[in-house]
Formats: C-alpha cells, structure tokens, sequence
C-alpha cells in the first residue's frame, strides 16, 4: 500500500506520519510536496497537522488552493483513502470534501493535551480495527477544532454515520455535538482534530493511534484481494 | 486604482466563542451596559482596476473563492477610489 | 572612503549633520558617553555621521558587546571534552556521541515583552530558534523561564496571559515542541517581567556552520522577512531602563511571523545538508548591524553593503533605519561566487524573499552604500572587538553585612494545615497546567516526558539514547545570597536532569540583573556568576552559552537578582528515563541527601 | 439601545503577515491586480445606553481599555441606534 503525505509551506506534522506509517505498517510513504498535482501512484493520502500558511486568514484556507489539492479531489472521488488530520482535516474542510467548518477553540486558547475519545463508528476502512464505542486515548494540539455545521447537516451526519469520533468527558474545545472527527458520505475521507500519529509508542502516553493506520492497511488489502 | 474594504462576519446562528470572551471582559470592566459583542474580520485590499465595475466584480469574486467561508460566514465590502 | 556626511530627512525629521551631533552632544541621544564618542572619532579619524554612529552604539551596546559583563563571564568554565562549540557562536554545541551534537541556547526578551506582551515572547521565542538553526542544527525543543508580578493585578495578568500566548502561538505554528519552563510570580517582576526563551537542536558534526563572511568576492545574501521599521534601537533599548518614555522612543515593536520562520529554518536546513553554506547567521539585535559586522570581522575581511538591494517593507527608510531595524525572520549567507543559483532554487522552493546584499572584500572595511553614495564607512575591528569595557567595582550592600536582606518571620505561630494549604496556594507552586497545555508538546513526536515532570525527555530518532533538559532559578535564594543562589541554580537543574534519568553535559544561563553601575547590583551579578561558575566546575558542566539581560529595573528599583540556567543531559538509553509521578501503591519511598 | 462597530487595525509600520499571506494566495489565485492587503478587526458592540453622547463616551473607553493594543493598533468607529 503506498502513502503520500502532502507537504505544505507550514506542515509540521508532515514527519510524525512518516515515522507512524513506517513504524506500524512498514509500507512504503513519499512526501509529496504541495505544488505537484499528480496523486495516481498513491493509495492513501495523508493530509497532515500543522500550520499551512500560517493558519492565516482561516485555517486551512489557503492551503487548499495547492495544485495537489486537485489530486486529493480526485483520489477522494476514486474511493481512495484520504485522512485529514487536525490541519488536515481543516483543509478538507475548506476545499469541501469534509462538512462543516472550524471556529476557534471557546476557551480561545490552544489546548494540547491526551484527550479521552469514544469510537463512534467502525465500520470505516480507518477505525475497522477499533470496537464500537471504545475509549481511545490520542493526543490533540490545536486553537481552531471547535467544529461548527448546521443543525440539517448535523442531522445528516447523525444519520449517515459520519461522526467518527466524539470527544469524552470535558469537550476541549466546544465543538457542536462533541464531534471530535467526521468523514464524508462514502466514509472514504475521514477528518479529525486529534493525532493518530502520535500515539504509536508507549512512552507517547498512548498507543491507540496505531489502529486506524491498521485499519487502512486492511482495508485496502482486502480490497485488493477481492479484485 | 481601487480600495475596497470588505467586512466579514460570523453568521448570526453561529455562536461566536471571541464575542462571548471579549463581552465578559468588557462586563468585568465595568462595562456593564454591553449586551452583545460579535468579532469579524475587515480586510482593506488594494487593486488596480481601470474603473469600478471591474474592481467590484473581482472583489466579489475574491470574497465569494476565498475570503469568506460560506459554511460560517457572510461578507459585504465598500469600494472607493484610492 | 570619506562617506556622505550631509544631513538626511527621516520620518523622525532631519537626521543631524557630523558637526550637530558634536556640538550638541547628540551622541548621548544613541546612549553613547562622551568619552565614546571621542574613541568613535579617534577610530575614524574623523567626525562619525548619523549612521555611522548608530552603528557603534547599538555594537557597544551591552546587549551586542557584553561591555559590563564580559570580564566576569570569563570566570566561568567554558571547556570540556564533550564541547565542540563555546560561548562565542549563535549557541553552544556539545558531543553526544555517534556522530552527533546537541546545540543549544537560552536568551532573553524582557524589556520587548514589558512594552508589548504578546510579540515580545514571541519574537523572543523566534530569535532563539534561529540562533540554533543557524548552527546547522534542527531545533527539537523549546523551554521557557518567566517571571512576573503577583497575579491579582490586573495588568500583570494581562502581561501573563499574552505572554503565554505569544510563546505558545510562536513555538505551536513553526512545530517546535515546548517541553518545560518555569514560572515565578514576585512583586519584584511586577514593572518589569522576564521572559527567557531556550532552544535546543540536533546536529550531526560535519554540518556545524559558522557566522562567518569569507572569501574575496563572495556574496552575502539576505533571506527572510523584508526590513520594517520595526524595534529600530531595540539593541540600546534593550541595555536602558524601563520608563515610560520607552514607548515613545520606539518608533514601532517587532511584530513576529513564525510561519515566515518555519520557512527559513527548512529552507536554511536544506541549504546546510546539500554544503552549500560558507557563513550564515541570523539578524536579530541590531539586525542588518550587529550581524554582517560580526561576520566580517571575525573572517578577518572587509564588508560592502548595498542597502538599495535590501528587501525593505517601507518606502523612505534611510540608511541608519534599514541598518537598525530590527525586523524579524531575517538571516544572512555567504556563499562562494557563482553558487548563488543554487541558493535562490532553495529559497524559491521555500517562496522566500532574497537577494545579494554585499560582497565580501579585502581590507578590514565595512562600508555601506545607498542610492549609490558611501554613507559609512568604518573599520569593521572597531565595532566589534573594540567595544569598550567597563570594568565595574561591585559592592558589598550593607543589609547582606548586617544580615538583615532577609526579613525574619516568627514562623513559631504557623499552624502546619494552613502553612501547608498557603504553600499549595501559591501561584508559584501551583501546577503549571494552564500555561504548558497552551503549548504543543508533542510536535515531532518525540517527545517521552512532557511538561509537569521535573525535567522533559527527547527521544533520538534511531538511537537508544534521549535528551534531558530543564530550566532553572531561584531569584530569592540569589536575592539571599547571590553566591549560593547561582550555585543552587546549577545545583537544581542538575537535579531535575538526573531525575529524568541523564547524565547532566552543560549549561546555558540567562543573568538577568538591574543596573550594573550600581556597585551592589555588580556585586550580585559577580557573585552569582562566582557560584554558578563553582557549581558548574564540581558538575563538569561548562558553560556553553548564555545571554546577558542588565537593567532590569522600573523607577530605579532593581528586579531580584535572577540567573537563569538551562541544562541539557544525556539519558544513555529509553530504560532509563524516569518521571516525578508515583507509580503504584505499595511502592517504596525513599529520601535521598541531606 | 446603540450599535458601535469599531475597527480595529494594525498600524500601518507594524508588520501585518496575513495580509501578505492572503495577498500571494490571491495572486496565485489570478488576481494579479490586488497591490495590497491589510487585515484588521471588526467588533460590532451593542450598548444600552438613553443618549449617543453617553454611548459614545462609553466605547472610547473601552476601545482605550480593552478592544485595541494602542501599542500596535489603531481604532475608529461609527455609532448607530439600534
Ligand atoms: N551569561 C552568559 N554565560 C555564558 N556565556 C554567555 C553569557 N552571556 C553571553 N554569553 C556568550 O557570549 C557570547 C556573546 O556573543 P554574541 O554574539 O554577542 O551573543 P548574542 O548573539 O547572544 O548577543 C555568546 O556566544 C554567548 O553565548
């Protein structure tokens, strides 16, 4: 199964992926960097955590006006396996391929911390390998994860399956419904503000991010098995 | 040449998390005469554009693909000569 | 070359002529004594112009000449076998084995932060990152020391509050974990709060670069932000008391882009593994100033400068404001002629502003032009290893004779529980949670202890082994007794080092003190570098490093004495590392010392 | 009941990195013709108030106090009744 990681002016998360990827699956992963419109040779896009363009303006606002942006709308229109995470995830946001939208956090201040998240859906070819309405522990680090939509979308959501992950216990940032992650109506893009990839080892404080690069790896070799 | 200075706001359904902060400190000062605050963004940009119409449609255009997001927000600017 | 000695109009309003500045004692205006400006006119041989003046005070600034302080920090241990760099580049560089160094620096954004909370921590936190990149090295942790008044003022929880924010929004958009710090609340700090902001990188021995210009011919190429107004004088600023003129002296605060940064360190890391660098250091106090005329002079070559070709923000600026700013995110190469192609492909990739700036030139001049005229020209020798000394007298203060510097409390009427539940209270004690949870931690993903223990612990990507590191001081231990205050500084983070499970390997320490004229202030600031400079010794801990802050001070009144001391150790390997929490119950709890 | 919308602005020396972050998106977007871009702040502050004068006095001070940093920003703002 081959990543990409997109690489933006202000990536910062772009390595953190690398190393979890290599560590968990041993699959091979290319940095891609943000002006090369081409993603046919990946299986998986990673669009990683950071600070593209500085968060100015909005966040993720300008990065999705990237040439590789064109590649990941069409890799997502595919079925291929695209994961926005925190960053990331807003960039999705922004370039419409996940719903709703960000506000900054309503403490107003950037959190970090292990943050305790219930599984809300697993039947997706990311979160497979976790059980349904698990407790996960992975870490968040962001000013703007206070997902906001619409309470007809919210309403969609709810009945598509597309809350992914709910934040437990004090929500960190104030998000709509507790909404700590969400994918699209195929469940092959999937947005969320904590960090998988940094809860790989043990001494990362948590170990539970390893699963849904687990999961992707399985998915797609089932898939791959099955054509 | 062209200065259009654009307003871009929270929609009103949408709570706005800076207002609220910024409202409490405004009563913790004394200010208790404040019933609401919201925070948006202005943002005062240059063009040159040969006469206005045609820097009104570009500034919409800007608005519209990149300077507003839709999902959360509304804008309006004002043009003027500069 | 006799540069162009007529006045020029500046948004200030006109610049004064050679003879002006003579007649009227303008020098003074620069924070220049008479006395200086007769050394100033000795070395040119003739009147020094506007520009050329300001040149020299801000490079005989304290905060660029160490004019105060140099004698004394020559007390202190600087060597080891594991030191491959000293106090004397942009940071200090340690051996850590296989191949590999640990680069590292504290400095100082006090006065910055007084004035304007938010952008003073962060551009603090931005110059100590580049003097670390500017190394070669890749900057793997941040840590912060800070000190300000007691919290039920309004003001200082203002100043707090943006000062956090500022390191936290600074640190979390380059992707530098901040992994430890400290916090002291005193009504000392109250007029003027310190900020002290540490950086620590990783570099492999063959990619160690140096703040050098070499080379006949070369050229020097500016990179990064273009030049603003911004902080001119910020360098004398920086060396002067706080008062209220200060606000109105500063034409406008350094405003920091740490996006901007982010781009300059890839892109200057890039530049550095593909060995394209001959000199690079960043432009931080006094700015275009202080860093071309080290660079000059310690490649013992001449400087030609070109301010026409410097990116600049504003329109107007004049010769003495483009060379004074201190606009931020800006670090200038040397590279060998004909390479400036494969420079600009990096910096293009990176969408960073550049261009050539000055050539490298035979001699010991460094001269600079603008709209084609010579406006200054000077022997570069002078600003950099002229700058005068002052060898001060410290005194003894008569209540550290008479033993009464501490105020003796009948501690006897204390009940315990409340003595205990005050202790837990206060806001120096308390947990820093609500400080370090602004700051991402976890960035980079190597980090194994994180904020909240007694030092952090970074893991080595494919090595075994880990980092230790922790910032410390204790300014009414030095308030007490300014000898024993600095050793315990050292003493402490050693402490907090081993407790993580390392070795300690060296220091780097921040002495921020008030005025150094007065004779009980030096005393301090001799005693306190005299005990931290034993303590050092008996740890085989050098010091590698450090930044001087003098003139601490609001209305005359001189902030505690505070030494701060940052120690990076070895932890040999993952096994070893240890944190503060207790484990299990049942475990056994054990007292160790005296 | 007033509306004070007041806009808050980095003064013009100070260095505005959004602005010129959002300035090279929109020339890469193929707005070639924008110049220049500044980006402030908008507050939109509703006060119970009986008279503008009273009203008025009111959100100087709180711009003095609070909505603006004197030290890097400038504010204006327009009063309405509302
Ligand atoms: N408190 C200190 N202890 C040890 N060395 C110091 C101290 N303060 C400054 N130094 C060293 O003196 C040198 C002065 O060089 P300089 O280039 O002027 O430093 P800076 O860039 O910090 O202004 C620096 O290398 C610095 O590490």
């Amino acid at each position: 199964m081959r990543f990409a990681v997109l690489v933006f002016p202000g990536s910062n998360c772009d390595i953190d992926c690398e190393k979890a990827i290599q560590k968990v699956l041993g699959e091979p992963i290319d940095f891609v960097w943000h002006t090369q419109r081409n993603l046919d040779d990946y299986d998986a896009i990673i669009v990683p955590g950071g600070f593209s363009y500085g968060d100015y303006l909005r966040a993720g606002a300008l990065a999705r006006f990237s040439p590789v942006m064109e590649g990941v709308v069409k890799a997502a229109t595919e079925g291929k396996l695209v994961l926005g995470i925190c960053n990331g995830f807003q960039i999705l946001q922004e370039a419409g391929l996940l719903p709703g939208a960000m506000r900054m956090n309503d403490h107003l201040k950037f959190r970090c911390d292990i943050q305790p998240l219930t599984v809300v859906n697993n039947s997706l070819p990311f979160t497979q390998d976790y059980q349904m309405n698990e407790t996960i522990r992975l870490p968040i680090a962001h000013g703007q994860g206070n997902f906001y939509c619409d309470e007809a979308t919210h309403y969609e959501l709810t009945q598509k399956g597309q809350i992914v992950f709910r934040y437990q216990g004090d929500n960190p940032n104030g998000s709509v419904d507790d909404i700590a992650g969400v994918c699209n109506q195929a469940g092959n893009v999937l947005g969320l503000m904590p960090h998988p990839e940094r809860a790989i080892v043990e001494w990362m404080g948590s170990q539970d991010g390893g699963k849904m690069f687990t999961s992707m790896l399985r998915y797609w070799e089932e898939k791959i098995g099955a054509a | 040449m062209y200065k259009a200075t654009i307003t871009v706001r929270l929609k009103p359904s949408v709570l706005d998390p800076q207002g609220s902060a910024v409202k409490g400190s405004l009563h913790s000062l004394g200010f208790a005469a404040v019933t609401d605050v919201r925070i948006g963004k202005t943002m005062e940009v240059w063009i040159s554009a040969t006469e206005s119409a045609e820097a009104e449609q570009k500034v919409d255009e800007m608005c519209q693909k990149l300077l507003a997001n839709p999902v959360i927000e509304t804008y309006d600017y004002e043009l003027e000569g500069a | 070359m006799q540069p162009n000695q007529k006045s020029k109009e500046t948004t200030m309003g006109m610049e004064p002529t050679p003879e002006e500045i003579r007649d009227r004692q303008l020098f003074s205006e620069l924070g220049l004594t008479p006395s200086e400006y007769q050394q100033v006119q000795h070395h040119l041989g003739r009147l020094p112009n506007w520009t050329e003046l300001g040149i020299y005070s801000v490079m005989w600034s304290e905060h660029c000449s160490y004019k105060n302080s140099k004698p004394l920090l020559k007390r202190l241990p600087t060597d080891g076998p594991r030191v491959l760099q000293g106090p004397g580049e942009g940071a200090g560089v340690i051996d850590i084995g296989d191949g590999q160094a640990v680069v590292f620096k504290i400095e100082s954004h006090n006065h910055p932060t007084a004035v304007e909370p938010f952008q003073g921590a962060a551009t603090g936190v931005g110059g100590i990152i580049r003097d670390v990149f500017s190394m070669g090295a890749r900057p793997v942790a941040l840590l912060n020391s800070l000190r300000f008044g007691p919290l039920e003022s309004p003001r200082v929880r203002y100043l707090f509050e943006q000062a956090v924010a500022g390191i936290a929004h600074y640190g979390n958009i380059v992707g530098i974990p901040t992994v430890g710090g400290e916090v002291e609340f005193d009504a000392t700090y109250e007029g003027n709060p310190l900020v002290n902001a540490m950086c620590v990188g990783i570099i492999d021995h063959e990619d160690l670069q140096q703040g050098v210009a070499k080379g006949i011919g070369n050229p020097v190429i500016y990179v990064g932000a273009s030049t603003g107004r911004d902080g001119i004088h910020g360098a004398t600023f920086a060396s002067e008391e706080l008062s209220d003129a200060s606000e109105e002296k500063r034409p406008s605060v350094q405003a920091g882009d740490p996006f901007m940064e982010k781009l300059l360190m890839e892109a200057c890391l890039e530049l550095v593994q593909k060995e394209i660098l001959l000199g690079i250091q960043d432009m931080g106090a006094a700015g275009l100033t202080c860093s071309s005329a080290e660079m000059t002079a310690k490649g013992g070559v001449g400087l030609d400068l070109y301010l026409d070709d410097v990116p600049q923000r504003e329109v107007g600026m004049t010769p003495y404001e483009i060379m004074l700013s201190e606009s931020q995110e800006r670090m200038l190469l040397v590279v060998a002629e004909g390479r400036e192609a494969e420079v600009k492909e990096v910096l293009d990739k990176w969408e960073l502003p550049s261009a050539v700036v000055g050539r490298v030139t035979e001699g010991n001049r460094y001269r600079i032009f603008h709209h084609r005229e010579c406006v200054a020209d000077m022997p570069v020798n002078t600003l950099v290893d002229d700058a005068p000394i002052n060898y001060r007298q410290g005194e003894e203060p008569s209540s550290y004779r008479d033993g009464t510097t501490a105020s003796h409390q009948d501690l006897h009427h204390l009940d315990a529980t409340d003595a205990l539940q005050q202790v837990l209270r206060a806001p120096s004690l308390a947990s820093k949670r609500w400080v370090y949870q602004q700051y991402d931690s976890m960035v980079r993903t190597s980090t194994a202890v994180r904020p909240g223990s007694d030092a952090a612990v970074i893991v080595l990507d494919g090595f075994d082994k880990a980092l230790a590191m922790s910032v410390d001081g204790n300014s009414r231990y030095v308030k007490l007794d300014p000898w024993v205050g600095g050793a315990s500084a050292v003493a402490e983070a050693a402490r907090n080092v081993v407790c993580a499970g390392a070795r300690p390997l060296a220091i780097t320490d921040c002495l921020n003190f008030g005025n150094p004229e007065k004779p009980e202030v030096f005393w301090q600031l001799e005693n306190a570098i005299d005990g931290m400079g034993e303590a050092c010794r008996q740890l085989a801990t050098p010091v590698v490093g450090g930044n001087v802050s003098l003139y601490n001070e609001t209305k005359g009144v001189a902030i505690h004495p505070t030494p701060v001391v940052g120690m990076v150790g070895l932890v040999e390997s993952q096994e070893h590392i240890t944190t503060q929490s207790f484990k299990q119950a049942g475990d056994v709890l054990l007292l160790l010392g005296s």
